[in-house]
Parts: C-alpha cells; structure tokens; sequence
C-alpha cells in the first residue's frame, strides 16, 4: 500500500569545529594537566620553606624563583592549579545541580510555583558573588570551603535563568506537545525531551561560570577572605607579592598571568563551545 | 451575518448506514483566554478564541477545518486532543468525556487519537533517534518489552514508505518529507482510531506535499481512520476531506460536505476564502490579480480584511 | 507606559523588602551572641551582658529586625558595637568615594566598549576584527585588582607620574583628585569595559542579521546608516541590561581596587568591619549594596520601556 | 512593452566553499510582470538578492547585471553608489511583514526615510505627509494614524502594505517581490497581489516576481522562468511554459501542485503526481542536468550541463530530452 521513495537519507551534519573552541581546550587542559601533576609529583615539598635565598628570579634550580619565605614558586602554582579547578568545580557543580532543576521547575509549573521560583532568583540576583563570600566569611570566616560554597550559591540565578529560557522554548516545540499527545508525563518530558535539549546551553554556561568562579576566588584569597595562609593559592600569592613588586615583579606576574591563563582558557571553550553546538550561529 | 447551519453529520460516502454514533462530539465548546492588563481603570481584555463550537465526526469520516490566521483553528485542535482545557462545553471522544479530565485520566484518548503537526523541524525531537521517537507513544502506553516495541517501529517504518536503517538516525538526517512521514508513523504506533493532521503539508516544497498527502490518503484508508484535517488552504482540504468546516473568529460559519460546499457556499465568508484561491486554470483562462481581487472584495461587501 | 512602570516598581519594593529579610536572617545564623563575637572570647561576661543589653541583642527577633529595617529606611542603622561611632554617616562618606569610583570607571568603560565593539561586529570577518576580538578576549580574562597591580607597577613605581595609593576629595583638590583616581578608574574599567565590549558585538551581529536591517539597505542607506538608524536602537536592548549587571559587578569589584589602592570607599569599611566583626555594619553595607543593585535593575527595566515600544502596551 | 529595464548575463553567486547559483540569464523591459519560481533552495532569493546588491558578507557574485540608465555592471559598484541606487531606481518587498520593519520606528517615519534618503522630497515635513499619501494610495485606512503606529501594532498584510509603500516611494524603474504573499492568508493576498500589479502598473515598472505558488505567479505575471539547484531550467510565456513544458521539473511541478482536475473541478480520491525524492541541499545537486538524479528521463547525456534550446518569443528550456511533441521519452511525474 505504500509507495517506496528514493531512499537518500544524507545531510550529516559535520560540524566544524572552531579554533576558538581548539584554542580554549589546550588552555583548559594545561591547566589540568598541572593541577594532575601535582597531584602525583611537585619539584619541592608543598610549602616547604627552603635553606636557600628569598626573592630568586627564575633559574635552573627554582624553575619559576622562589618567594619572600624562601618557598619554590613553581610548587605553588602547581598546586594552585588544584585548588583553581577545585573551587570551579565544586562552585560550578552547587550552582548547575540546584539551577538547572530549578529552571526546568519554574518553565514547566506556569502558575504561582513558577513566579516564586523566578522571583526568588531575582532576590538571589541581587547578591553578587564576592558580596556573598564576603558575607559568608564574616560568618564563617575565610577559607577555601566557604569560598567554594558562596560562589557555587551566587551562580545559581544564572544557571536557574539559563535553563528556565532554554525549557520555555524547548516546552514550546510541536516534539513537546507530540510527546503529551502520545501520553508521556511531565516528568517523563523534563527528563526525556527538555533536559537533553537544553544541556549544550548549560555546558556552554558551566564553562563560563567556572572562569567567573576562579576571578572570584582569586579576589577573596587576594582579600584575604578565601584560602588562608599556608596554603596554595594564586590570588593568595598574588597578596603577598604585592608589597615586593619592586623588587620582585615576577611573584606577581607569574600567579597573575596563571590566573588570567585559566580565565581565559575556559572563556574561550565557553564561546567555542557555543558556537560548537549551536547550529544557528554558524555563520559567526 | 448569520452562521449557516448544516451541523448534521453527513455520512460519507462508503458508508450505507445513515446514523451512526458519533465518533467525535463537540457541544458548545468554549474558550477564552485572558490578555494581560492594559490598563487601570478598564478590565483585561479576553480573547475568545473558540466561541461556541459544535460538531460531530462520523467514524471514518474525513473532515477539513479550515481557517485563517487567528480563528482558533489550532486552538480547537488543542481542545479536542486533550491538550487545552475548555472554558465551557463538552467534547466526548467514543461517548468518553475528554474535557475536565487530568492528563492521567487521559490515558485512553492518546491510543485513541494521535497528531500529526505542521513543522518537520521541530515536531520531531533533535537530539532522539528514530526509534525512539516513534516508540514513544507506546512507552507512554506501558508496552515495555524493548524488542516488541523494536518490531512494531519496523513494521510502521515500513507502512509509511521509510527503510529499516532510518531506525537508528536522527531527525536532522532527513527532509521535510521523511521527516512528515516519521511523524505520521509515530501517530500510527498506537493503533489510534482518529488521526488529527494539523497543517502537515504547508511547510513543504511543493514536489514533496503531493507525496505527504498520498501518504495520509493511504494510511487513513488502510488503516480505517478517522480524519481531522486542519488546513489553511481550501485546495488542500478539498483534495483530502469528505466534509468541510470553515472556521472565524472562533466560530464555524459553515459546514458541509466538501463538493457542495464549492460548488455552492452558503456563507460570505465562505465565498469570498473560495473567491481568494489562486488556481492555475483560472489564472491561465486570464483571471488577473485584479479580477481576484475584485470578486474578494465583492464577497467580503466592501469590508477590508487586513 | 505607566501601568507596567508601576508593576515593576512594586516588584522593587517587594525584592528590597524580602532581600532585607534575607540578610537579616542571614546575620542570625552565627552561631552564639553578636556581642561575644563583637567583644572577642576574653571579655568577660559582665562586658558581653552590658553590651546585650545596651544594643537590646536579647530582645525577640522580629524587634531586632523591624529597628533595623526602619533605622535603614531613615539612613540611621544604630551604632558600632565598639567605638560607639555612628553608621549611617561613615557609609554615607564612604559610598560617595565608591560612586565617584564606579561612576568614573563606568563612564570610561562604555566609552570604549561602545565603539570597540560596533567595530569588533562589523568587521568580524576581518582581521582587525578577529584581533580586537581576541585581545578583548584577553581583557575579559585579567582580574581587576591585577591590572591595579600592574599600574601601579608601571605608572606610580616606576614611572612615579601619580601615587600609588590613597584618596583626595575633588572639592579639596580636583588635580591630586585625579591623579588619585586615575588608575583605579581603569583598573576597573578595563576589565568591564571588555566585557562589555563582547556583548555589545554579539548585540549588533545579532541586529545585522535582521531583516529590517536588510530592508533599510534595500531603501538606499549604507551598512554603517543602517546600522545606525535602525540598528542602535534594538541593539541597545541587550546592552542595557548587560550595563545594568555591570555597573552591580563594579560595585562590588570596588571593594578589591579600594583595597588595592588604600582608597578609602564603602568596599574598605566592610572589610574592616568584617575583620573588626562588627556585624551591624556588615549587615547595614550589604544591604546598601543590594538595593543599590535592585535599584539599578529598575531603572534597567525602566529604560526597556523606553526603548521598546512593544512593552508600552504590555503585550510582547 | 518597453526597452530593457534589467539585464543579467550568466550571473552566478558562490560562497568560498559551495557555487550556489550558475549562469542565470534574463531581461526585464519596462511594464513587464516576470515571475521567477522554484522551490526552496533553488536559488530565487538569492536572484533577487544578487541584483540588489544584497548578498550577505561571505557570498560572492559574478557575472554582469545592468540596470537602465546606469552605466555598466552594478556588480562591480562601490557600496556607496549601489545605496544610491536601491531605493530609488530599483526596490524590493520582501517575505516576511513581520520582521522587515524596524519594530523601534514608527511606520510613517519608515516610510518618509525612504524619500528623505534619496532627496526626493524637500523637507522632512514633506517627506511626512507625502508617506501618508503613500500609505492611503496602498489602501491602508486611516493612514495619518497608521503612520504613527510601531509595526508590532499592525496585522501581516497591513505591514505588507508598508514594505510596498517603502518599496514604491520613489517610483522604481525595477521593482523586485520576494514571496510577498506567502506569510500572508488568502484573502488578505489576492489583494495585496492586486496592489502590487497595480502599483507597478501605474508606474510602468518591470516586475521581478518571486514565489514558489504556481498559480500566483500565473496571476500576476507575462513571462516566468522556472529555477532549480541554481539554475533556470526553463522560461517562457506563462500560457506556453504552463501549458506545454518542454523540462520535466517543470511537468512535475505542475502536475503535483495543481490539486484540481486540468478543468477545475474536483480530483476524486486518487493518488496525485509527484515528483520522486526531494530537493537536495545547497551543494548537493548532480552536476550536470541538476534534476537529473529526480528525473525519469535521466540518462547519461545528462551528466553534461544541458544547452539552453531556443523555442522563440523569448522561451526555452535546458534539457537533452525535452518534453513535448519533438521528443519521444517518457513524462516527469508519475501517476501512481
């Protein structure tokens, strides 16, 4: 009864991918790379204060010098890279496990729920990042957890937001309403069709986030509010070395240049992934 | 102007019995939406979308609904499939209520009716496989053995012109026609009685409509279903439908069986949709644009419609 | 125009109300009285029970919160638990430092990035366009207090044409007041301004690619006339909002440059009295912060109204 | 019928990657309707596009386009010279009335631009009244306050009738029509169809009219030209090319889009014609004939590019096995 047609099923669709997206990768994974090296080996014991001269410029012995306690700066910025992914990490993954859900929540509940968890978000809005560490570590006081947790919690009205917009369009595709006309639930919906659909957005948003986290951290430890003394950190290292930056301008260029590298790096692989995954802006 | 009342359900043709309990029944079906505030001192304006519809559907009939922009058309396709809520009325599917009903006391009505939608882009989930879309219905309906439900996709693949291997590809990897016809499988998957299309050619090529239209012409006779064709191009409706009702404003200002419909409308406005269509035969015997216009405006008395 | 002006300024009023709450509640959380963790754990107990008693710590809660609240509303939040000094007038001084700051450093980065980015946009198959992009890029990535650094390294240390750090009021000396403000202006503004310059390139190849802007070129006016007189306008409607969320970000970002350049602002104060642990003006700046921040977001609204005629009627 | 108002010679258009458009010739004289038809991909828009001078950053065009009265081949003009041109002596309307007025403008002030531009009014005040003028003569009612609503205000075919008021300010030599009426209800098309006739009528202008409807380029035009995979596959007098195609598209075009028996009255329920497979993306095209992998009548012959068969009065088509009385091979579309 039916009439075969031409069978040319083609169009694959090969995207290309960018340099940004290639340049952003290699950045990030040198990082990652650091931080999983140190992990296993480091040129000196963590923080260990040497018998040898403060303020070294680079050199064969102290790749990257040493600082003003006489520490191998090379070591911490190995291990300042663990810390850097660990703050990212763990900030990126408070904000991305309660916003998404959130999000999906309030695009698919259209009445009072909706509005509460939006408005709610608004509020949270309203506290930046670094006021909100700043807040937590008057509580708490400084350190790389509280930190970690503050900014994960200023990130999720941006997760929240990004998802919710995502869901709305997504929610109003014919594949959603085919899916309720062949009797799938709403959960089945949120799980089946919208949060696939709305996850490249929210990769895209995770990698920007993580460079907003690790500019946020640097400021509190340069603060003095983030990872206290004695531990690695580059914005840390940075507030030590500002006072000797006559004497000794590469114990601030090198955390600084880090710290720029990382945001960089993952900015980049948010915007190439963006473009990546978004077949509309193709012609970028 | 008056609505003209031809609301008894006409047999259609193959049938030999006059009256047969209506399939599809609509009594009075009514919904209004709510605009936002414009103002303080005057109430929110409401839009009356669906005012006041009533129809029957004879089983195995093929009726067109035909609107233009803004009659609520889509609006009473949602009503009708249980997707919308009426603000008052009745719809009875199978002498079953469909209005009042939660989504979970709805179960029956997703095996009973299915959809078929205008967009090939985006009635078809990007990031699903073939599988698993047209499988979907009958997750929904509770059929879990996985390689029953792999058999039956086959045989509905088939059945709507496409190859085995098209199983395990995405949407993207098809045209706008393959891509109607996965969406035409996907309501058959099943065993609906009532297949409701919602525009389903007016986003295709013109050299790929004819083959969608065949497809449904052949699915619906061989499957034995029931029609609800919404269209907003008489031409097409009149290609596909036994019976025809033509909808404004949220009203149906006349229904009838298609030919007398054409051959002899009954409503201004009926006149003037059948006045407006562009055909080449007309146009080749020398009708110009202005004479086409002419006869819409004569229809529509002097009223501008834009 | 007026019904959705007043929607949103019940909005405002709602979000200043519930986020007072929330930073309220929030100071609540600590664990213990505010007056030990004021006077420190070797004061003695006669201390801590004088000063409970003097600034009514042990009164019921909904008390505590409503004298502050309406002490906020009138600019007068209490006193310092230790010097007895009163808040409202040191934030009052302070803020106004923080705004000349942020202010400046605002005015400088849109006077770049508008520019900067039309540019970056419409020649973005070029190679300057793809540069400018790249080195914005990098702008975006160096955090606010390092460029300080490096200024200040460059321009105070080495070169020794401004100084380094501190603060003169412009009406005590209005040229020691800009060199004093110089630096931390485009510490601050450098980041922002790349940023800023991002968006409002994606806000103008978005409006490129529209089709009025087609028609506008299909009436005889060049890509830069077009861009112009039809461009602007839409454009500006993402790039409101964005300067709106900047102008929160460099609220905030003050607080590092005052403490890199020992400017005395309202970023200083919190700091100070977050290590002097005086809660009630932690909790007083903070919540300035936020309705400075909500605020702004009003009048971002505000504005869309004005731009956009399609939210006039309040249908979309 | 008057002299040439457009001229195109062998206009192809290409992106770095990907030729998007080949050897497209044809003229227009002044007063004459020309429709140009094809379905999506085919290579219309981008037509218009390429004569306007349009063709968005990383599309290039080559060929020769001549418009009367201006010397040479405009698709060697500077930028600023073209803007001189587009909007007065040639214009365009587009596809979709609800994105091709700038949603931030009042209408009015959109349509007096066009004039104020080209100085074809003295003052702005001028340019004001003038654009109500416009806007009653394409039957826009109560124009004064239409002029001082945003587009967003206004329905589809009333923007239409804005975009056409734009377009015709100046009085055109050329006046080219994107799918004017495809966004909009039938009504609401057979008059704004009527308007543009009109219009271009009153002026004398040649007429580019593009659509993928059969039967409204019948409507509207003298001539058409039939275009698929970027080529013109056959042109002709609209009664010679309707009546009696030579190209199998054109056949099956026909025969699949035409839902009514050839008399007008009801196809019964039978399978109608079509035409096998669908239409290849950009790029995709065979080389050669570039229907040849949807035709019937293929063989290998066609994997050359077809000549262009003169068949007189200006029609002709580009096939090795053309339909019609002089060749024997079989027909385009199927009935099955």
């Amino acid at each position: 009864m039916t009439q075969p047609i031409e069978q040319e099923i083609t169009r694959s669709r090969r995207r290309p991918i960018n340099a940004t997206l290639i340049v952003g990768a290699v950045l990030v994974g040198v990082i990652v790379a650091t931080a999983a090296v140190s992990l296993v080996w480091t040129p000196q014991a963590p923080m260990r204060v040497l018998s040898t001269e403060a303020y070294q410029r680079p050199n064969a012995e102290f790749w990257l010098g040493t600082d003003r306690l006489r520490r191998d700066v090379f070591t911490q910025i190995l291990l300042g890279a663990r810390t850097t992914l660990l703050v990212g990490i763990v900030a990126v993954g408070v904000a991305a496990l309660i916003g998404v859900p959130l999000g999906i929540l309030a695009a698919m509940s259209a009445g009072w729920f909706g509005q509460l968890i939006m408005r709610s978000n608004d509020i949270l809005l309203a506290f930046p990042a670094l006021l909100l560490a700043i807040m937590f570590a008057a509580i708490y006081g400084g350190s790389t957890q509280v930190a970690m947790v503050a900014i994960g919690i200023a990130t999720i009205p941006s997760f929240a937001r990004v998802t919710r917009a995502s869901a709305l369009s997504v929610l109003r595709t014919e594949y959603v309403t085919a899916a309720r006309a062949a009797g799938r639930g709403p959960v089945a919906i949120a799980v089946r069709h919208v949060l696939p659909n709305v996850a490249s957005l929210v990769i895209v948003q995770a990698s920007v986030a993580f460079a907003i986290a690790i500019l946020a951290e640097a400021a509190l430890a340069y603060l003095g509010l983030g990872t206290p003394t004695g531990q690695p950190s580059w914005g840390r290292m940075l507030y030590e070395a500002q006072s000797t930056l006559r004497s000794a301008p590469h114990l601030v260029l090198i955390p600084g240049i880090a710290i720029a590298w990382s945001v960089l790096g993952f900015n980049l692989l948010g915007d190439g992934l963006r473009d990546y995954l978004d077949p509309k802006l193709e012609d970028r | 102007m008056p609505a003209c009342t031809r609301w008894a359900p006409i047999p259609h043709p193959g049938m030999g019995h006059a009256m047969t309990e209506p399939i599809l029944k609509l009594t009075d079906v009514r919904r209004e939406f709510r605009r936002p505030r414009t103002s303080l001192r005057t109430p929110p304006p409401v839009v009356r979308a669906v005012n006041g519809v009533n129809l029957e559907v004879a089983p195995g009939e093929r009726l067109g609904i035909v609107g233009e922009s803004g009659s609520g058309k889509s609006t009473l396709l949602r009503l009708l499939s249980g997707l919308d809520q009426p603000t008052s009325g009745q719809i009875e599917v199978q002498g079953r209520r469909v209005d009042g009903q939660s989504s979970r006391q709805l179960k029956w009505l997703r095996e009973t009716m299915q959809l078929v939608f205008q967009d090939p882009m985006s009635s078809l989930d990007p990031r699903m496989r073939v599988r698993d879309i047209i499988a979907e219905p009958l997750v929904a309906a509770g059929m879990s053995a996985a390689g029953k439900r792999e058999e039956r996709v086959v045989t509905l693949l088939q059945s709507v012109g496409l190859p085995k291997d098209a199983i395990d590809r995405y949407p993207h990897q098809f045209s706008g026609g393959q891509r109607q016809r996965i969406s035409v499988a996907r309501a058959l998957a099943p065993q609906p009685k009532i297949l409701v299309a919602d525009e389903p050619v007016s986003a295709l090529d013109v050299s790929v409509r004819a083959q969608v239209l065949n497809l449904i012409d052949n699915v619906v006779e061989g499957f034995d279903l029931t029609l609800i064709f919404v269209s907003h191009d008489l031409s097409v409706v009149r290609h596909v439908c036994d019976r025809v009702a033509v909808m404004r404003r949220g009203e149906f200002v006349e229904v009838a069986p298609t030919e007398e419909l054409f051959a002899d409308p009954q409503h201004a406005y009926t006149k003037q949709l059948i006045a407006a269509i562009p055909t080449l035969s007309a146009a080749l015997g020398g009708r110009t644009a202005a004479a086409l216009a002419d006869e819409v405006n004569q229809q529509a008395g002097g009223e501008n419609r834009d | 125009m007026i019904l959705p002006l007043v929607r949103r300024f019940g909005v405002l009023v709602a979000s200043v109300v519930a986020s007072s709450l929330v930073v309220f509640a929030f100071m609540q959380v600590l664990p213990g009285n505010p007056a030990r963790v004021a006077l420190g754990l070797n004061a003695s107990e006669g201390a801590v029970e004088r000063m409970t008693t003097q600034f009514g710590l042990d009164r019921p809660l909904p008390v505590q919160y409503w004298e502050w609240a309406s002490g906020m509303l009138t600019l007068d939040p209490g006193i310092e638990y230790i010097s007895k000094a009163a808040i409202g007038p040191q934030i009052a001084d302070r803020l106004l430092i923080t705004l000349w700051l942020v202010g400046l450093a605002m005015a400088l980065a849109v006077a770049i990035a508008i520019p900067l980015g039309v540019w970056m946009a419409v020649r973005h198959r070029h190679a300057d366009g793809v540069v400018l992009t790249a080195a914005s890029q990098i702008g975006v990535a160096i955090p606010a207090f390092l460029a300080g650094i490096v200024l200040i390294s460059i321009f105070a240390v080495r070169l020794r044409w401004v100084p380094s750090d501190g603060w003169v009021a412009p009406a005590e000396d209005p040229v020691l007041f800009a060199k004093s403000v110089v630096l931390p202006t485009i510490s601050l503004a450098l980041v922002q301004g790349s940023v800023l310059a991002r968006y409002v390139r994606s806000a103008v190849l978005d409006v490129l690619r529209e089709d009025y802007l087609r028609t506008a070129r299909a009436k005889g006016l060049t890509p830069m006339q077009a861009l112009w007189r039809h461009g602007s306008r839409n454009a500006a409607i993402p790039v409101v909002t964005v300067m709106g969320l900047q102008l929160a970000t460099l609220l905030v970002g003050a607080v590092v440059i005052e403490r890199v350049f020992v400017i005395p602002g309202l970023g200083s104060l919190l700091l100070d009295s977050v290590s002097d642990r005086e809660l009630l003006t932690v909790q007083s700046i903070v919540m300035v912060l936020v309705v400075a921040v909500l605020v702004i977001n009003f009048i971002v609204d505000a504005l869309y109204l004005m731009i956009d005629p399609r939210l006039k009627t309040g249908a979309r | 019928m008057g002299a040439a108002v457009l001229s195109v010679q062998g206009l192809g258009v290409a992106t770095t990657r990907t030729p998007l458009l080949a050897d497209v010739s044809f003229t227009i004289d002044s007063g004459e309707r020309v429709g140009l038809i094809g379905e999506s991909g085919s290579g219309k828009s981008l037509t218009a596009l390429a004569v306007m001078g349009l063709l968005s950053d990383g599309v290039r065009a080559n060929g020769t386009v001549e418009l009367a009265g201006h010397e040479g081949n405009l698709l060697e003009r500077p930028e600023r010279e073209m803007a001189k041109i587009r909007g007065s002596d040639m214009a365009m309307i587009f596809q979709e009335p609800m994105t091709a007025l700038n949603p931030t403008m009042r209408v009015g002030a959109q349509v007096a631009e066009v004039m104020r531009i080209h100085g074809t009014e003295p003052s702005k005040a001028a340019a004001k009244s003038r654009a109500v003028e416009l806007l009653d003569s394409v039957g826009l009612p109560d124009p004064a306050n239409v002029a001082r609503s945003y587009p967003h205000q206004l329905s589809g075919g009333q923007r239409q009738r804005i975009v056409a008021a734009i377009a015709l300010a100046n009085s055109p030599d050329l006046l080219i029509c994107d799918e004017p009426t495809t966004a909009l209800d039938v009504t609401v098309q057979a008059l704004v169809l009527d308007l543009i006739v009109r219009q271009a009528q009153e002026r004398d202008a040649a007429l580019l009219f593009i659509t993928h409807d059969l039967a409204v380029v019948a409507t509207v035009c003298e001539r058409v030209m039939v275009m698929y995979g970027g080529r013109i596959v056959e042109a002709g007098p609209v009664t010679e090319v309707f009546t009696d195609p030579r190209h199998h598209y054109t056949q099956g075009l026909l025969a699949a889009s035409d839902l009514s028996m050839p008399d007008g009255s009801r196809r019964e329920r039978r399978s109608l014609p079509t035409i096998a497979g669908s239409v290849p993306g950009a790029g995709h095209f065979p080389d050669g004939c570039v229907f040849r992998n949807r035709c019937e009548a293929a063989t290998e012959a066609c994997t050359e590019v077809p000549t262009w068969h003169d068949r007189g009065d200006g029609a002709g088509y580009a096939c090795v096995h053309p339909l019609g009385a002089d060749s024997s091979s079989g027909h385009g579309a199927r009935d099955d």
